[in-house]
């Protein structure tokens, strides 16, 4: 099964790439956070590609775990971004 | 025995979770669970020191499958230096904070900085090191963002984002390393990485991500903002720590995990950026209008020093000598940990006392407050290398294994760095010493000026007159030196 | 044949993927770009479901596309949505082939990894130790057993940053309109997430599911009821909402340090016990992660939160009041 | 037999997707647009739901189909009709 696994594996290298480059290019906080949660999807999906192994074998655990805590950290961290800037237009509209 | 290892993320976790229970002892819980963990930590080192590596399998499960905690000289050493500068910051924050509100804010967070330094140096993960390195970013920027003003959020900001890009380029370094491996221990991928094309990459990576993170020139551009607009207690542990651990981290992983694919050319990169940054730090520290934006852009310099190494030791035989600049790297690490917290923490006295820290016109501080003065120059004395510094003793060695290396080209390079760090340090005395407005009652600030005097001491004369003791243990326990 | 459509399928969805994920990146417009980014974790989660990772489907269904979604919607407004900024030419094309040469490097290190590697990895050990792990569902046995530790550490992050939002702002202007339609599908629709999520917690021991999961569904809920009656906001309780936030990291340290004295180990299950203690520490981590993401989409300081003595509790009620 | 027929219906109801895809692409305003989505993607899922539900022999995962279908339009439906009232209420603001 290693078609779907370099198919999909690809797939996330090209989203790390898009979200990487898009990261650099912005100024605005928002785009810059979305395309930083792009470049996070595409790392993720490297790591489910790897893990998977076919329609009938059972896929590997550990990377599923591993990717669920990194969705929960992004998450965190876009939260904690998005407040920061909320934080800053308050201060420059006083 | 080896719970220590435990305890020492523990506590500070546990103090964290309760000083937002009961945010009215915040102050006091802060305090003595950093105690309890600055014990723990010698403990740790004590361990280190007498029966070698400590190792702790997490949930009992054999390493691979569970995460192991692991702690040597190398991370021992660095874990008493950060528990020691916490500790003293952690005395003068409580003196610092005078607001309230402002204090039951940062208590959570700065234990929580706590839990992810010790747990950085600890871990024997990469996945691991991925999630400490977060929970690091994100305190640190909570941290920083504590100063609530314009300058601060936008540094907050930037400092969010640049540290979530690295640390997801770690982390896409990582996945790549779990697909050709398997495997996230340190340990056992040491024994597997090769100079295949995988590793490679991922090394880069990787690579890439830690020098965001420990801003080694050109990456630098995010830290002198941040350092220099957050909180005093906050710009020391994040310019003599959180920069320093993703130092650590990258040496581990260069000389433990990826030795074979460190080649001589990449190191010789990093070691002329690391040129490059000591020379451009340390001349905008010269330029700069404030003391905390001087002491920011000197930290770039001192870094800049930390990778002229790496193409010595990758260059130099196996054996004492090599062991020798090792040593004398972790050396200047230790030296500039705690100069440059004192320093830090001395600036924010400065900075309360005038209410500005504008260095042309800091004129009569040196009589007003002649003990931060002198922590200043002290702190000074170790950043430009004089003896009985450690610096001193770092720069010697850096120059004679530049010699021994045959890499002569470095020498005049930390010739001009220290002429212009004695410059940018003399021109803050200069000023401090001379005549001013600002002459008032002599003043003495006891909690916020002998934590940052004690910090100096260590800088100086402990780590200057007890480096023999150093060279020992790291001699002793040389193994983590090429597997 | 039906390999054919299997190909079909991926290619398809493959492409669609990166189409999105391109347009996100590259318009300009605030809103159009977190609407895409929205579509996209929902295409996210098909991927996961396609690779054989229900988890991660629950998870970026509810996290990834609901409460990021919500979150980045609500601060749109936040944003001028017609700020155009570029970058030099030189920069742009710096950053355009550096990120060019980056993708083509990993592109030939993923191929060479693919190729060497023996496909064997963890996936033996974490099933031949299932049956001492305490739960049935490998991907939870990792999370909570395995790797218990990344997920203490994960705890703190969320905690971490929603202390960052509760600390920094004020309270988030209420979207001005509801409806009773709104209101009259909130009324049934929240026992519903309420059970599902209790069920998606109970299920995690075997089946998908999950702390997480659930916790983000229990908050999904949260910020449902707040958006269908934005008027009928309570006064919380500080002293409980604060517990309830560290409620779960309170509970993981104490049972893995209560473990360390048993076993010597921290975080070492006792394996007759594993199951309910693992349980135990879910649903407190439920609890927790849905106040957590719950507030930190309400944004805002809860009155009162910082008081430390009565002088500083008119400290900051002048604050803010001025 | 009975896969022809859960193959029929799961066809038709990916017409009524398509369907409901380029009434979105192609007409010209938001209500007309939200017409087409609502009503081509409640029949479309009815119709891929009846078919896995022929598909699917436990009884209980049937019923779990039929209550994620009963979901989705209640929430399709509610969108729309937020969607429709917030554009309404702008509208008005700009007249």
């Amino acid at each position: 099964m290693i078609s779907e696994q370099l198919l999909y594996s690809l797939a996330g290298v090209g989203l790390f790439g898009i979200g990487l480059r898009a990261t650099l290019l912005h100024h605005m906080l928002l785009l810059r956070l979305l395309a930083l949660n792009v470049c996070g999807a595409g790392v993720f999906l490297i790591f489910i590609a790897i893990a998977y192994g076919g329609i009938e074998v059972m896929a590997d655990p550990v990377p599923h775990a591993l990717v669920l805590t990194g969705i929960v950290v992004a998450v965190s961290a876009t939260a904690m971004a998005l407040a920061l800037g909320r934080r800053l237009e308050a201060l420059n509209d006083e | 025995m080896n719970d220590a290892i435990i305890w020492v993320i523990a506590i500070p976790l546990l103090g964290s979770l309760i000083s937002i229970i009961w945010s009215r002892y915040a102050s006091m819980i802060a305090i003595i669970s950093n105690l309890l963990a600055l014990a723990a930590s010698i403990i740790i080192v004590a361990q280190v020191y007498q029966y070698g590596p400590v190792n702790h399998a997490l949930g009992s499960w054999q390493s691979g499958l569970g995460i192991s905690l692991r702690a040597d000289a190398l991370s021992s050493i660095l874990l008493l230096m950060s528990m020691i500068v916490i500790s003293a910051a952690t005395f003068y924050a409580g003196a610092y904070f005078t607001d309230p509100v402002k204090r039951a804010r940062f208590w959570p967070l700065w234990l929580m900085l706590v839990v992810a330094l010790n747990a950085l140096l600890l871990s024997g993960d990469l996945f691991n090191l991925y999630v400490t390195l977060e929970l690091l970013g994100l305190s640190a920027v909570a941290l920083t963002a504590l100063s609530d003003n314009r300058a601060a959020l936008q540094a907050a900001i930037r400092y969010l984002s640049i540290g979530l890009l690295g640390s997801l380029v770690f982390l896409a370094g990582v996945a790549l390393i779990y697909m050709g491996h398997g495997t996230l221990d340190l340990v056992a991928l040491s024994n597997k990485v090769q100079a295949e094309p995988l590793s490679q990459v991922a090394f880069g990576l990787m690579t890439a991500g830690l020098l965001i993170k420990s801003a080694l020139f050109p990456l630098h551009f995010w830290l002198p903002s941040a350092h220099a607009s957050a909180p005093a207690p906050v710009s020391a542990a994040l310019s003599a720590l959180v920069v320093k651990v993703a130092v650590y981290i990258l040496l581990r992983l260069w000389v433990d995990v990826f030795d074979l694919v460190l080649t001589p050319l990449s190191a010789m990169l990093l070691g002329t950026l690391g040129a490059i940054a000591v020379i451009w730090g340390s001349w905008q520290a010269l330029q700069a209008q404030r003391l905390k934006l001087m002491a920011a852009y000197s930290t770039v310099a001192q870094i800049g020093y930390l990778f002229i190494f790496l193409p010595l030791i990758v260059a130099l035989p196996e054996g004492p000598v090599q062991d020798a600049a090792f040593t004398a790297l972790l050396l200047m690490a230790l030296t500039h940990g705690f100069a440059k917290s004192a320093f830090f923490l001395s600036a924010g006295v400065i900075q309360q006392y005038c209410g500005h820290d504008r260095i042309a016109e800091l004129g009569g501080t040196a009589r007003a407050l002649p003990l931060t003065t002198f922590v200043i120059a002290l702190s000074g004395v170790a950043l430009i290398g004089l003896p009985p510094s450690g610096t001193f003793l770092g720069k010697w060695y850096l120059i004679s294994s530049s010699f021994q290396a045959g890499q002569w080209w470095w020498v005049p390079v930390i010739a001009i760095g220290s002429v212009l760090a004695t410059a940018y340090v003399f021109r803050i005395l200069g000023y401090a010493f001379g005549p001013g407005e600002s002459v008032g009652r002599v003043l003495n600030r006891g909690r916020e000026e002998i934590p940052a005097l004690l910090l100096a001491l260590f800088a100086t004369l402990i780590l200057g007159l007890g480096s023999f003791e150093l060279w020992d243990f790291v001699a002793q326990h040389s193994e983590f030196l090429r597997g | 044949m039906i390999e054919l459509l299997w190909s079909i399928f991926d290619i398809t969805l493959v492409l669609l993927l990166l189409a999105l994920a391109w347009t996100t990146c590259s318009t300009q417009d605030v809103k159009r770009a977190v609407t895409l980014f929205i579509a996209m974790g929902l295409l996210l989660a098909i991927v996961w479901a396609r690779l054989k990772a229900p988890d991660l489907a629950l998870a970026e269904a509810v996290i990834g596309a609901g409460i990021s979604g919500a979150l980045l919607l609500s601060a749109i407004k936040d944003y001028p949505s017609n700020m155009v900024s570029h970058r030099s030419t030189l920069i742009e094309g710096i950053i355009n082939s550096l990120t060019l040469v980056l993708t083509i490097l990993m592109s030939w290190a993923v191929w060479h990894g693919l190729n060497m590697s023996d496909g064997v990895r963890l996936s033996e050990p974490v099933i031949s130790q299932l049956p001492v792990s305490g739960v049935s569902n490998p991907v939870t046995a990792v999370l909570l057993n395995y790797r218990a530790y990344d997920t203490l550490l994960e705890l703190a992050v969320v905690l971490t940053a929603v202390l960052t939002v509760l600390t920094l702002n004020e309270k988030r202007v209420d979207y001005e309109f509801s409806s009773p339609l709104l209101q009259g599908m909130t009324r049934w629709l929240v026992p519903l997430l309420v059970v599902t999520s209790g069920y998606l917690l109970w299920v995690g021991a075997h089946a998908p599911g999950g702390a997480f999961q659930a916790g983000a569904m229990l908050a999904a809920a949260m910020i449902l009821l707040q958006l269908a009656y934005p008027s009928r906001r309570q006064e919380f309780n500080n002293s409980l909402l604060k517990i309830l936030l560290v409620i779960g990291i309170f509970t993981f340290l104490l049972v893995g340090l209560w473990m360390m004295s048993l076993n010597d180990d921290f975080l070492a299950f006792t394996p007759a016990w594993a199951g309910t203690l693992i349980l135990i520490i879910e649903t407190a981590a439920t609890v927790s992660i849905a106040t957590a993401l719950t507030l930190a989409y309400l944004g805002g300081r809860p009155r009162g939160w910082e008081d430390t003595n009565r002088t500083s509790r008119s400290i900051a009620e002048n604050g803010g009041a001025g | 037999m009975i896969d022809t027929l859960a193959i029929l219906a799961i066809f038709s109801g990916l017409f009524f997707f398509l369907s409901g895809s380029i009434g979105l692409l192609r007409l010209p305003d938001l209500f007309t647009r939200l017409h087409a989505l609502a009503k081509a993607d409640n029949v479309g899922l009815a119709l891929v739901a009846l078919g896995v539900i022929i598909l699917e022999p436990a009884v209980i995962n049937d019923i779990k189909i039929v209550i994620i279908w009963l979901l989705v339009m209640a929430a399709s439906a509610i969108s729309s009709h937020l969607v429709a009232r917030h554009a309404l209420r702008e509208n008005r603001n700009d007249d």
